[in-house]
């Protein structure tokens, strides 16, 4: 039996699970419109390949990966793509995104779809398919799998598959281990081969006997070498630095790639789709969501994606109060902007959330230092120093105390008694940190062009003078020769073409001034008084530095 | 007297010849600080400053010769930075300094363009490409916002676009503390 | 052995230079908002002021008392202490620019700083009889003492950038008051040290 | 939009309650202390708990906080309890106001309130007051039945609020030095120790009576422990270090160092391991850093008992290490998850 690590910290939150683990998962009914984000998944967002108007059959592609770290996306059923453009997507800030609407037509008529035997094929083409099969984590972090599997500078002994589901309120993983056990084990061989790994460990919360037992059976069957583990229930076990740290006793830092430890980490739903993607060619078009809270039905459901969120919760009985909902759990999940959002590829839960089931946090105190934070902390930071430095924007110290190792995971603000939105605080440093860095980079980018701008302006004016001082050598010679000729009118030839060349311009800029003049722009008349004196102010700063400039150009000369 | 006078003028004597060898030792060449400042200053080359970039502004601080608070594309936080790295106090934006705008980009209305190149002329960061006679453009990527190509178009297509936020550029707000007023 | 350890505690705690003896408070309050620049601040100081006290000390007994020019004293402490700060100010300049700056005219300011005038003038009273070794030894027992609250009191100041201090008391009226607080805490040390 | 996101569940805990519950782990040693030294010592928290509470109302509506839940927190009552718990009972009334309405105005508000003080506010209002009224806080009232002659309750009160004895009394006939102030004025009169401690001011562990409140406290002090509102780490470092020298001084020289047991139940040694240094607003946050607090804050309250000018060093002590916190806490972060075996 596999000796079993400690992580530091975690909670206990009441887990919620028994709800929606009464019935089997069922498949919803068709939505009369599914609406599907072109960004589901970490990386590049995919580019649309269809446009208003098409015909689409389900699984079909719809977006395609577009460089690096990006997935397809598929029509999730067959018919009429009826819009591609901004909707309110699933996202924290309640902005819109590109997204395409489908209007099904009932049929449900896949694509033609052709599996392969993995072990017949090459590395790479196992993970082309993947790439354009759309598969990425279903955990949450819907990184791209294919990306995860490639074979990397150091051996992976481990291949970890995570069926921990610490998160309160959500069962699909542990419903999709009880029916589909067998299925998530074929995946894991798949995913054990490409990466060549020696061993497979299936962690799971031991509250979940069900599950560890239709997985054992399962396993049984395999010729792999596959031990399914209970690991004691702690939050935030199932997250995945945590449950290899319990697994295997290797601590993966913030920043380093665990595959650099041996160990590859994968949800268990990941590892049924990549089953159901390699042996039968079938795209991701739909995922388990667990649907509870203030529902009369709580339970699971097999979802396509881009399903509105209001339908899946009205098929599960919404109740009245409801005023809100979560995609995924009350510790770490995201409150939706609308109930009209999609279902997508990272949404393994909806709690229809009510006043009465999430009360308001009280006010927040100040912070009294009591490290209650810390001794929870998965991460071993500490929580009260990091709220102080972000609450103060030092923003810097932040960083030193290792905020970038914060997973988020809420356990601070879980216990803290002051009940301060700890992790807000640390989501708006991060956030603050990153612009500064993009920011910093831009103006890097900006000196760089500067710089290099003004070394051309230099080197033109350089050989400006330069060709200036030959042809000025050259004219002195022509005019000595000239003078020894001794003929008067060699001045008119010369300026003629000069009057040529201005009257040209002349006509131009006229030209110019009378398309100005036809379309009457807008910004120039019934300027504000505040407006005249801001162009003023510029025309006047411009020609200070064109003095500056052009008295700092002539100083080298001189 | 006399011994006062010696004492005195030997101790003089002695400590000069010191000084004047550390003062051959301990040489600094040119000014590492510059660097350090114009790292902190946004490279908009906007010239706000009255200065004809980032790099001379930079110049200027280090040698105390400007304020620090003379840079409007940096914002406040800028000038904290420069008063955490100088060592002085933060100085808020004075009366003949701009006010702080919301980043923008510039955008040439394509319909209007008459293809002067002025407006390339005038742009310190080579963030707009065309020729003459042909329509210009501007590439929103290298664009810094200073707004030095607004004034010279003969034709005022040139305007400046208000950078909207986006899902790919949102930040998380600071967080609403129920008890104390955001500072 | 005990008595050098009886003047550096007494130096560096019972009557530290400068929350007991207040001396000292222009660079205390000037350069102690950051800790690296306090750091920087209390060990250019030590610096100063361990050598100042050995050069004084030597000054004063080989060179002032023997031709009875021991009314010179203050004048001559002064250039000797002037030119090791501008020995120091060039040294910092060439090592660490960035400090250079951060500690702007608060460095060339060493030379009229009181405690470091104050404790070559301590030395060479009459009561103590201290030797050249113990004159060093008390001179670097006061840096200590200086750097050691210098780099405290920048902890505190650091930590109350986040603190939710009044807008009148922000800055250097909170600093005062910690100080005080400081200086209220360091009479715990007293009677520790007879002297 | 109100602040909804994640995540949407809290432990039921509240500031307040912990601070209640701190203020429920003092009531074994008070009781003791109205048991042994009679119900004085119920004035003066009753006297600072009021001040507190008005100068904390006052301090918040001048800088424009809301004053309700604040005043609900239960932190300025706290903070009274202790200052009146240092200070003499008999002393006169306005001097535990000074010091608590000194100590919340001062020491806390001027930081900002709750959570923002360097410094422990009561122990700056202990130092505030010995270093400023001197002769009032050195006459303790003398434990009961060990006096000629004692106060009742009433000649008590009208002692504290108008200063009047009874016809006949004198100060110095109700009251005495603490057991730690009598050992340190008899060791410099060169008496040796065990002589000393025979008198009947001392008992078997330290002072009489108030060898028993700090029982009282060190039950307190365990509760607080068991309901782990306090870590383990500074009480065990402060008593253990405190023990480990005055071991050492006891071994070495008997005659001049008393044993450890007497420096552990005299004084505030006990209402200082298990309250006063388990602030958790000035004491550091991690591990490391609370044990170097708490040992160095031993060390200091052994040589302030010892060789200071002052007759009990935790106030002193405690103030001098909540100088060093956040240095203490800067040089002591512990290692975070992944990055422990790195750059060995």
């Amino acid at each position: 039996m596999t000796t079993l690590f400690k992580f530091h910290g975690g909670v206990h939150p009441p887990t919620h699970k028994a709800e929606s683990t009464r019935t089997p998962i069922a498949r919803m009914p068709m939505p009369a419109k599914l609406v599907i984000p072109f960004h589901q998944h970490v990386g590049n967002i995919a580019k649309p390949l269809v446009q208003a108007g098409d015909h689409v059959l389900k699984g079909q592609l719809i977006g395609l990966p577009e460089d690096g770290i990006s997935s397809a996306i598929h029509a999730s059923t067959s018919g009429t793509i009826t819009e591609i453009g901004m909707q309110v997507v699933a996202h924290a800030s309640g902005l819109p995104d590109l997204c395409a609407t489908l209007v099904p037509d009932g049929k449900d008529e896949w694509i033609t779809r052709s599996g392969m035997d993995f072990r017949e094929s090459k590395n790479a083409d196992v993970r082309q398919v993947l790439r354009l099969a759309g598969v990425v984590g279903l955990g949450g972090a819907v990184f791209p799998s294919d990306l995860k599997l490639r074979p990397g500078k150091h051996k992976v002994n481990t291949l970890i598959l995570n069926g921990a589901e610490c998160e309160p309120y959500i069962t699909c993983d542990d419903m999709l281990m009880r029916e589909r056990a067998d299925e998530i084990i074929k995946g894991a061989e798949i995913m054990r081969w490409a990466l060549e790994a020696d061993e497979i460990l299936v962690g799971i919360e031991d509250n979940k006997p069900e599950a560890i037992a239709a997985m054992r059976l399962a396993a049984q069957a395999s010729s792999d070498n596959i031990s399914i583990v209970a690991v004691p229930t702690l939050y935030p076990g199932g997250g995945a630095k945590q449950l290899i740290r319990v697994l295997t006793g290797i601590e993966v830092a913030a920043g380093v790639r665990s595959t650099d430890k041996g160990v590859q980490c994968f949800n268990v739903a990941t590892a049924q789709t990549i089953y159901r993607a390699v042996r039968f060619g079938e795209p991701l078009v739909s995922r388990i969501v667990t649907v509870t809270g203030n529902v009369s039905n709580a339970q699971n459901l097999e979802v396509l994606i881009g399903t509105p969120v209001s339908d899946v919760v009205a098929y599960a009985g919404v109740l009245p109060d409801t005023d809100s909902y979560i995609m995924g759990g009350p510790m770490m999940g995201l409150p939706l902007p609308a109930a009209s959002v999609s279902i997508v590829k990272a949404a393994n839960c909806i709690i229809a959330s009510s006043p009465k089931l999430f009360p308001p946090a009280p006010p927040a105190m100040p912070c009294i230092r009591c490290t209650r934070c810390a001794e929870v902390c998965p991460a071993e930071l500490q929580p009260q120093d990091l709220y102080w430095f972000a609450k103060a924007r030092e923003f810097g110290k932040a960083q030193e105390f290792s905020l970038f190792d914060c997973i988020e995971c809420g356990a601070c603000s879980y216990v803290c008694p002051s009940h301060i939105p700890l992790v807000q605080y640390y989501r708006f440093a991060k956030s603050e940190i990153w612009a500064r860095e993009t920011e910093k980079t831009a103006a890097d980018a900006a000196r760089v062009r500067f710089e290099f701008r003004e070394q051309r302006i230099e080197r033109e004016k350089q050989e400006k003078a330069e060709k200036l001082a030959a042809r000025e050598k050259a004219a002195a010679e022509a005019k000595l020769a000239a003078a020894k000729i001794a003929s008067a009118p060699a001045a008119t030839p010369v300026s003629a073409p000069v009057d040529e060349t201005q009257a040209k311009i002349q006509a131009a800029i006229e030209h110019a001034r009378q398309q100005a003049a036809a379309i009457k722009p807008k910004n120039t008349e019934q300027l504000t008084p505040q407006q005249q004196a801001e162009i003023a102010d510029i025309e006047a700063r411009r020609a200070r530095i064109h003095e500056l400039a052009s008295t700092e150009a002539e100083s080298p000369k001189e | 007297m006399l011994s006062a006078l010696l004492v005195m003028s030997g101790i003089a004597i002695l400590l000069g010849a010191v000084l004047g060898f550390a003062a051959i030792k301990f040489r600094v060449e040119g000014n590492p600080l510059v660097d350090k400042i114009d790292a902190i200053l946004p490279q908009t080359q906007c010239g706000q400053c009255s200065y004809p970039g980032c790099k001379p502004y930079a110049t200027a601080i280090a040698a105390g010769e400007a304020d620090i608070n003379r840079c409007p594309p940096g914002g406040e936080e800028g000038i904290q930075k420069l008063a955490d790295l100088l060592g002085v106090e933060f100085k808020p934006f004075g009366a003949d300094t701009n006010a702080p705008k919301p980043k923008s980009v510039a955008l040439i209305d394509e319909n209007t363009c008459i293809g002067c190149t002025l407006c390339i002329q005038a742009c310190p960061v080579d963030a707009i490409v065309g020729a003459a006679k042909q329509m210009h453009t501007i590439i929103t990527a290298e664009c810094t916002g200073c707004e030095l190509c607004v004034a010279p178009c003969p034709v005022d297509c040139i305007s400046m676009v208000v950078i909207e936020e986006k899902i790919t550029n949102w930040k998380w707000k600071y967080p609403i503390y129920a008890l104390t007023p955001a500072q | 052995m005990s008595e050098y350890l009886m003047i550096l505690i007494g130096a560096v705690l019972v009557n530290n230079i400068v929350l007991v003896k207040i001396l000292g408070l222009c660079p205390f309050m000037g350069v102690s908002k950051k800790l690296e620049a306090a750091i920087g601040m209390g060990a250019a100081t030590a610096f100063v002021l361990t050598l100042g006290s050995g050069a004084s000390y030597l000054i004063y007994h080989y060179l002032l008392a023997p031709y009875e020019l021991t009314y010179l004293k203050t004048l001559s402490f002064i250039v000797v202490i002037a030119a090791i700060v501008q020995f120091t100010e060039m040294y910092v300049k060439k090592a660490s620019p960035a400090l250079y700056q951060v500690l702007g005219i608060y460095l060339p300011l060493i030379t009229t700083n009181c405690a470091v005038l104050g404790v070559p003038l301590l030395i060479v009273q009459n009561e103590l009889q201290y030797t050249f070794l113990k004159s060093l030894w008390f001179g670097f027992g006061n840096a200590l003492g200086f750097t050691l609250v210098m780099v405290l009191f920048a902890g505190i100041r650091e930590r109350l950038e986040g603190a939710d201090v009044p807008g009148i008391f922000k800055g250097s009226a909170i600093a005062m008051v910690t100080a005080g607080l400081m200086s209220l805490a360091f009479m715990g040390f007293a009677g520790l040290v007879k002297l | 939009m109100s602040a909804f996101f994640s995540p949407f569940i809290s432990k039921p805990d509240t500031v307040s309650a912990i601070m209640l519950k701190v203020l429920l782990a003092l009531l074994p040693g008070i009781a003791l202390y109205v048991w042994y030294f009679g119900p004085a010592i119920l004035v003066s928290i009753t006297l600072a708990s009021l001040t507190a509470l008005a100068t904390e109302a006052a301090m918040l509506k001048l800088r424009k906080r809301p004053v309700a839940p604040f005043l609900k927190d239960n932190s300025a009552l706290l903070t009274a309890w202790l200052l009146a718990l240092s200070i003499p009972p008999l002393a006169p009334w306005w001097l535990i106001v000074v010091g608590t309405a000194f100590c919340i105005a001062v020491a806390k508000h001027l930081y900002g309130g709750l959570g923002n003080n360097p410094f422990n506010p009561a122990m700056v209002g202990y130092a505030v007051l010995i270093v400023s009224f001197p002769v009032q806080m050195t006459h303790w009232v003398t434990p009961l039945g060990m006096g000629a002659t004692e106060l009742s309750f009433v000649q008590q009160l009208q002692y504290i609020f108008s200063g009047i004895l009874p016809g006949g009394l004198t100060l110095d006939a109700v009251t005495m030095a603490t057991p730690l102030d009598t050992l340190k004025t008899q060791l410099h009169l060169a008496h040796p120790a065990n002589e000393i401690l025979t008198q009947p001011i001392f008992s078997s562990l330290a002072g009489h009576g108030s060898e028993v409140v700090a029982i009282g406290f060190l039950i307190g002090g365990l509760y607080l422990l068991a309901s782990k509102i306090i870590s383990w780490h500074l009480p065990v470092a402060f008593l253990g270090t405190l023990f480990l020298v005055a071991g050492i001084f006891h071994l070495a020289d008997p005659s001049h160092y008393v044993a450890p047991v007497f420096h552990w139940f005299s004084g505030a040694a006990m209402l200082g391991a298990f309250f006063i240094l388990t602030d958790p607003i000035t004491s550091p946050t991690t591990h490391k850093g609370k044990f170097i607090f708490a040992a160095g804050a031993a060390l200091l309250t052994y040589l302030i008992r010892v060789y200071g000018a002052f007759p009990d060093g935790i106030a002193f002590a405690t103030l001098l290490m909540n100088i060093c916190v956040p240095l203490i806490d800067a040089y002591t972060q512990p290692k975070v998850f992944g990055k422990k075996e790195k750059k060995a």
